[in-house]
């Protein structure tokens, strides 16, 4: 990994110092740090899958221009998250953090860079507090608010409400909230849930799982009902974004190995089912929207609503079995925000319009991947060492 | 060793606070330095030389490259830093109070000086719409994060820093990393 | 290798889409073999297995028991209901390539929603049929096809919800493996509201109805085929999983009434109907409130019964739409075993339901009572419906005469062999759901006897059927047009307009999302502030701290 | 199936309580109702198309009667069948007029003559005529009272004898008279041993219930006569059929 991203900054900025600074920081690291270095079962998956959602979108994008800009963005994002989640430590993790946000929050150019650093700054601002709280601690409040701390720093880290950037945007996405939510998020959050649990006592766990799952449920009725209530389709795609990840958030704050499963598939679903989608949609929503939808469109709408045997009805199978194994009342209230879901799926698969024939083929590659993700869950999942 | 200690504390302060105070690319850059500075001579209190060290670097090297671009001059406590400077203080008292009354005995002076330099660095963050005092605030966090998790992880945190000053502070078409 | 023989009729199924898909031309004709053979399949496989019932887990490990699968009578009889009309459509009405393999793709998914043995398994099965069924009738409709997936999708979700409520409580959420006592009035009443909503039980205007009226007849009949049994079939294995009985005698009352108010609703509206085909609709619904009806009394006799108006409903959905809309012989013929005039299966299944009600005791009798005038109504729509103008606009796909007239044989003969099948299918069928003490119901191929009254189906069939064929002969059916005042509803009841309605409701949706989206709290919740933020942190730690 | 079960049901179908006697019995009563209106006995009505399947589901009900000597045995009638067989050979008798005021009128009655029929068996918990007669005794005969009552204000309207657009053709009626009348006797009043006599007393009672439906209908039809002539319609399409 470290050499590719050797080889990703070398070629491509080369005329930069940047570039040799990164080339070399990624070669010594790799040469110093070397043992200290190594990828965990689930971020293999995860890794494999961003990949592969790379070449998809490079393969069967309609070409624009940027498109190449924003895939060497990509790929670049990539290789940093993989050095960032191989890392040693939760320190090493937060630094690259912060220069992947850095980064990622200064594609495109337009101005709002400092709100889209802002989340994820915080983020780690509370998860460094959050880890150093815990161990000094000395007293059962103080490890409590790190624990608190750690939890609100993940929700921050993925730009979640409450601490989501404006979702006011009209017309299409900036490259920025994309690579977010959808790309980088998924792979790092991964990354700090392993980093983290090991370390917590039973209280802090207690701590941390609470507020996991009550700001997961925040987001799954946020992302849900503002879906439903939006008219403009970006700002619907955003909150559909939100609502995953809520799904996502109770998975982590369940805590059982099961439910950490189900965010590890939930995270997987955004990568490679929602985020392709969104980055196609992208250019439909400029254009007027069309009336009627196609074959391929429905399909898509059934696979974002999370229908069987899609990716998400597995997600939301295993999620409701493992939340009301703990408190079957809160299995009940998620099922009201999933049956509100579908309301604004076809709205979403609208959104998408007609797609080109190239484009075409990418829908079916991200279908069959979400058939797989929702046919073969255990397979994905003992895949990731759960 | 004691005023050794102290004087890191003050100067780390001093150097969050320059960044949180400032709009002018040499008073971030002297601030980021003086920061990174204090973060150095706390390790180096604690007997971690050669961490120190490399902390001191990776201070310069972020203070550098903050220099190269963005707004000009100092601008240093310009009108209407009052919130500011107010802020600033509740940074410095913050973490003390809570090094004192709720980590009796437990915190370090390295630990005590992270967290001023994360608490201004977030700060930083949170207050400004600017990009230049957003990356230096990301830089100071990054910095202020690997002080408070030890010795090993301030390098991180130094590398970190320096990744993110990397970035123009200018909007313009300069390749992100 | 033998219980692999539970996959058999999917896996023809699956095998057969994929024929389809490489097929050159003759696509009808692949698919109609495949549904038969499928429905061959199934049945062999049962008798080859010594009719005993078999588990097939599919995969290993902890939890994947419930999704195993099963094959026995009810399995048997249920994957009947719903493969017999859906290869009776098959076979008689033309398909478009894709059309016919998503059928065939639902077909098997429905099958194994009806097999599984566990609830998440029926879960999973339910959505995978919904959305291709979704997908089949395709984009061109508009409203129809939504209202079936999201009323399946809220199901599916509702039986997850059921399934780990169960696995939490009784550690299990394979049917049969339930403890007696273990299901409790909350996970009941979730599994029956899933079975209510894949059949779409509802008295107001549910989506068989909608989809039956969609622009292609093809689509909406073959959906209405292959799900109504789904949700029935939910309905009867609730008692599976109570081990034979409801956890509440309230239940039986309330889904008893439930169904007959579905059953009364739909003959309201059939009364009422403009257009034949708009009566028509109303048939499959009014025959499957009357099953629930009949399932709901929870007596061994009442289950007997209800499955038996299973196949009822099961035949009307086969036959309706092939039915030409003229006032041809067969035509009104089809109205005729639509009515439930004896000795058709229609009516055997009702005469049933009825002494199953009867017997059963004074309330469910008074009830029944009711469901008895829900059948008169019907029969008087029907009536009504011969004076009615054909459909306006003409629907996508002709009628087949040969096709009616197929149905029709069959449901009259399945109707004059009810002994029979009750015997072969029925009476296991139900066994395995409620306690079924010897001799409740009783009877060789041609007559079904039970404790309040007897049918002797075959010995009157066979005079009735040839006195009709005489009177047919005689005066022949000379029914002309005549333009008097038969489009007027029989009782004075309006048809609220379907697509109004659910135009209205899906505006007031719309606004209840603004609500959230839009308004207010939408704008709290998509805007970030960092004093926000801090009051958020604030407040948490002081909470998480006390 | 054994032919002879299949023989007897024949047997009853079509000889009696069937078609023959069923036939004889029409053909009295109508016979008696034309003399009272002054007219010759015999004559043959007009077989309308549609009479023929509206007589057949009136022959299925006739061989559910538990009239003595039936060839099939009372055990085997089934209450329900008959019920719903007249009530088709209403509708079928109905179709060929497609009039819509006549058909609400046979909705309701039909509906009110269902409760009839069904009520007491809902009380004796069964549908063989037999049981439902013998079981109803003592205080639960006031459910048999009212249901009878409702029976035959009912049967005037259902036999088509009176009511604006009330059609039955008379070749159907014909042949409906003793299925409505033998019903209200299987299922209403005890039975009284079998062998000619019983079955003489079947006949006779269904007579009697006869009489009194054409009573009503006489006093029915006296009470519409005033009442049309104080509102006279102001023209419009208005099938009468043959009546009273």
């Amino acid at each position: 990994m470290s050499a590719l991203v050797v080889g990703v900054t070398w070629l491509r900025w080369r005329g930069h110092l940047a570039g040799y600074l990164l080339a070399a920081l990624a070669l010594g690291g790799w040469l110093a740090a070397g043992p200290g270095f190594a990828v965990a079962t689930e971020q293999r998956v995860m890794l494999a899958a961003l990949a592969a959602v790379l070449l998809l979108l490079g393969l069967f994008s309609p070409s624009e221009p940027g498109l190449g800009e924003v895939l060497w963005g990509g790929l670049l994002g990539l290789a940093l998250v993989a050095l960032a989640v191989s890392g040693p430590s939760l320190t090493w993790w937060s630094a690259l953090v912060l220069a992947l946000a850095a980064g990622c929050a200064a594609l495109g150019a337009d101005g709002g860079f400092a709100e889209r650093l802002r989340a994820p700054a915080i983020g780690v601002v509370m998860i460094g507090s959050g880890q150093m709280l815990i161990a000094v601690g000395g007293n059962v409040g103080v490890e409590r608010v790190g624990a608190l701390a750690l939890a609100l720093g993940l929700v921050a880290l993925a730009g979640l409400v409450p601490f989501g950037s404006e979702i006011t945007a009209r017309g299409p996405a900036t490259p920025a909230s994309l690579a977010w939510a959808g790309f980088l998020g998924p792979a790092l959050v991964l990354g700090l849930v392993a980093r983290v649990l090991p370390h917590l006592t039973p209280d802090e766990a207690e701590v941390y799982s609470a507020v996991l799952i009550g700001l997961g449920l925040v987001n799954l009725f946020a992302g849900v009902f503002g879906a439903w209530g939006s008219i403009d389709p970006s700002r619907m795609w955003r909150f559909s974004f939100i609502a995953d990840w809520g799904l996502v958030l109770v998975g982590l704050g369940l805590l059982s190995p099961a439910a950490i499963g189900v965010g590890y598939l939930a995270l997987l679903g955004i990568v490679v089912v929602r985020m392709p989608l969104y980055v196609w949609s992208r250019r439909a929503i400029a254009t007027p929207p069309q009336e009627g939808l196609s074959r391929t469109n429905l399909l898509v709408a059934a696979a974002l609503a999370g229908a069987a045997p899609f990716a998400g009805f597995s997600v939301r199978l295993l999620l409701l079995q493992a939340a009301s194994s703990l408190f079957w009342p809160l299995a009940a209230v998620l099922v009201v925000a999933m049956l509100c879901w579908p309301a604004h799926a076809f709205r979403l698969a609208r959104s998408l319009g007609r797609p080109d024939p190239r484009t075409r083929w990418g829908f079916g590659l991200v279908l069959a991947a979400s058939l797989a993700l929702g046919v073969v869950p255990g397979l994905v999942l003992s895949l990731g060492g759960y | 060793m004691l005023i050794l200690e102290v004087l890191a504390v003050i100067l780390a302060w001093l150097g969050g606070a320059a960044v949180l105070l400032s709009s002018g690319r040499r008073g971030i850059a002297l601030g980021i330095g003086a920061a990174g500075l204090g973060l150095g001579l706390s390790e180096f209190a604690a007997g971690a030389g050669e961490e120190a060290i490399l902390v001191l670097l990776g201070a310069l090297l972020a203070a550098g490259l903050r220099l190269r671009d963005g707004g000009r001059g100092w601008g240093t406590l310009g009108p209407g830093s009052t919130p500011g400077l107010i802020s600033a203080l509740a940074a410095l008292l913050g973490p003390l109070l809570l090094a004192v009354y709720l980590l009796p005995g437990r915190a370090e002076p390295a630990l005590l000086c992270g967290m001023v330099v994360t608490t201004l660095g977030a700060m930083s963050v949170m207050a400004t719409g600017e990009r230049q005092l957003s990356l230096a605030g990301a830089a100071l966090v990054a910095f202020g994060v690997g002080a408070m998790a030890g010795p090993e992880a301030a390098i991180y945190g130094a590398v970190g820093a320096t990744l993110v000053s990397m970035l123009p502070a200018s909007a313009a078409s300069r390749p992100q990393p | 290798m033998p219980p692999a023989l539970a996959l058999a009729s999917p896996a023809v199924l699956v095998a057969g889409a994929l024929a389809v898909l490489v097929a050159r031309g003759r696509i009808r004709q692949v698919t109609a073999a495949t549904a038969w053979l499928a429905v061959l399949a199934g049945v062999g496989g049962w008798i080859a297995e010594g009719r005993v019932p078999t588990d097939l887990a599919l995969l290993a490990g902890q939890g994947a028991g419930s999704l195993n699968l099963e094959m026995n009578a009810v399995t048997v009889t249920f994957g009947l209901a719903v493969l017999v009309p859906a290869a009776l459509l098959f076979t008689f009405q033309e398909r478009r390539r894709d059309e016919s393999m998503l059928a065939l793709w639902a077909c098997a998914a429905a099958i194994t929603s009806i097999e599984a043995a566990g609830i998440f398994g029926t879960a999973l099965a339910l959505g995978a049929a919904a959305t291709l069924l979704m997908v089949m009738m395709g984009p061109q409709d508009r409203v129809g096809p939504r209202a079936v997936w999201g009323s399946q999708m809220a199901a599916g979700l509702l039986l997850i919800l059921a399934a780990a409520l169960l696995a939490s409580a009784a550690g299990t959420s394979i049917y049969s493996a339930i403890p007696s006592g273990a299901l409790s009035g909350a996970t009941f009443g979730l599994l029956a509201g899933a079975g209510l909503l894949v059949s779409g039980l509802v008295p107001g205007r549910g989506w068989p109805a909608q989809v039956w009226l969609s622009p292609k007849l093809a689509g909406g009949a073959m959906t209405v085929a292959v799900s109504t049994p789904l949700g029935l079939n939910l309905l009867a294995r609730t008692y599976s999983a109570g081990s034979g009985s409801w956890p509440s005698p309230w239940f039986h009352l309330t889904l008893g009434l439930i169904g007959t108010a579905t059953a009364l609703a739909a003959a309201l509206r059939a009364q009422a109907a403009p257009q034949r085909r708009i009566c028509l609709a109303e048939m499959v619904p009014l025959s499957a409130g009357l099953a629930l009806a009949a399932i709901a009394l929870g007596t061994p006799l009442g289950v007997a019964a209800g499955i038996s108006a299973v196949f009822a409903t099961a035949s009307l959905a086969a036959v309706l739409p092939l039915l030409p809309e003229s006032n041809s012989g067969l035509g009104l013929l089809g109205l005729a075993v639509a009515a439930g005039a004896p000795p058709g299966l229609v009516f055997g299944a009702r005469l049933l339901s009825l002494e199953a009600a009867f017997e059963s005791g004074t309330v469910p009798a008074l009830i029944a009572l009711v469901a008895a005038s829900a059948w008169l109504l019907s029969i008087a729509a029907l009536a009504r419906c011969v004076w009615l103008p054909a459909t306006d606009p003409p629907r996508g796909v002709p009628d087949s005469r040969l096709g009616s007239a197929v149905g029709v044989v069959l449901s009259v003969a399945a109707g004059v062999v009810l002994g029979g099948i009750e015997s072969a299918l029925v009476v296991p069928a139900t066994a395995l759901l409620v306690r079924f003490p010897a001799g409740v119901l009783t009877g060789g191929w041609g007559l079904v006897s039970t404790a309040s009254g007897e049918w002797p189906a075959l010995e009157l069939a066979l005079p009735t059927l040839v006195l009709v064929a005489l009177a047919a002969l005689l005066g022949g059916p000379r029914l002309g047009h005549h333009g008097g005042d038969s489009v007027s509803p029989l009782l004075g009841y309006r048809l609220p307009s379907g697509v109004g309605a659910l135009t209205r409701a899906r505006s007031r949706l719309a606004e209840l999302g603004g609500v959230f989206g839009s308004g207010s709290m939408g704008a709290a919740l998509g805007r970030s502030q960092p004093w926000l933020w801090v009051v958020v942190v604030v407040v948490l730690a002081i909470a998480v701290t006390r | 199936m054994s032919l002879q079960l299949l023989q007897s049901a024949l047997e009853a179908m079509l000889i009696a309580p069937g078609a023959v006697l069923t036939a004889l019995f029409g053909a009295l009563i109508e016979a008696l109702t034309r003399v009272a209106r002054r007219r010759t006995p015999w004559g043959l009505p007009p077989l309308r198309s549609w009479s023929g399947f509206a007589i057949v589901y009136g022959l299925v009900a006739a061989a559910q009667l538990s009239m003595p000597l039936s060839p099939l045995s009372p055990t085997d009638t089934n209450l329900a069948v008959a019920a719903m067989a007249l009530v088709l050979s209403g509708w079928l008798g109905w179709l060929p007029s497609g009039l819509i005021a006549g058909a609400r009128r046979l909705l309701i009655f039909q509906a009110l003559w269902l409760v009839a029929v069904m009520a007491p068996g809902v009380f004796a918990q069964s549908l063989r005529p037999q049981t439902v007669a013998v079981l109803l005794v003592g205080p639960e005969q006031g459910i048999k009272l009212a249901a009878g009552v409702l029976y035959l204000i009912c049967l005037p309207f259902l036999l088509g004898l009176v009511g604006e657009g009330a059609v039955l053709p008379v070749s159907a009626r014909l042949f409906l008279w003793f299925p409505y009348c033998g019903l209200f006797v299987s299922e209403l009043l005890v039975p009284a041993g079998g062998g000619l006599a019983g079955a003489a007393r079947f006949v006779g009672l269904s007579l009697l219930v006869a009489a009194l439906t054409l009573a009503l209908a006489a006093g029915a039809g006296l009470i519409g006569a005033v009442r049309r002539r104080d509102s006279r319609p102001a023209g419009g399409r208005v099938q009468t059929g043959d009546r009273l």
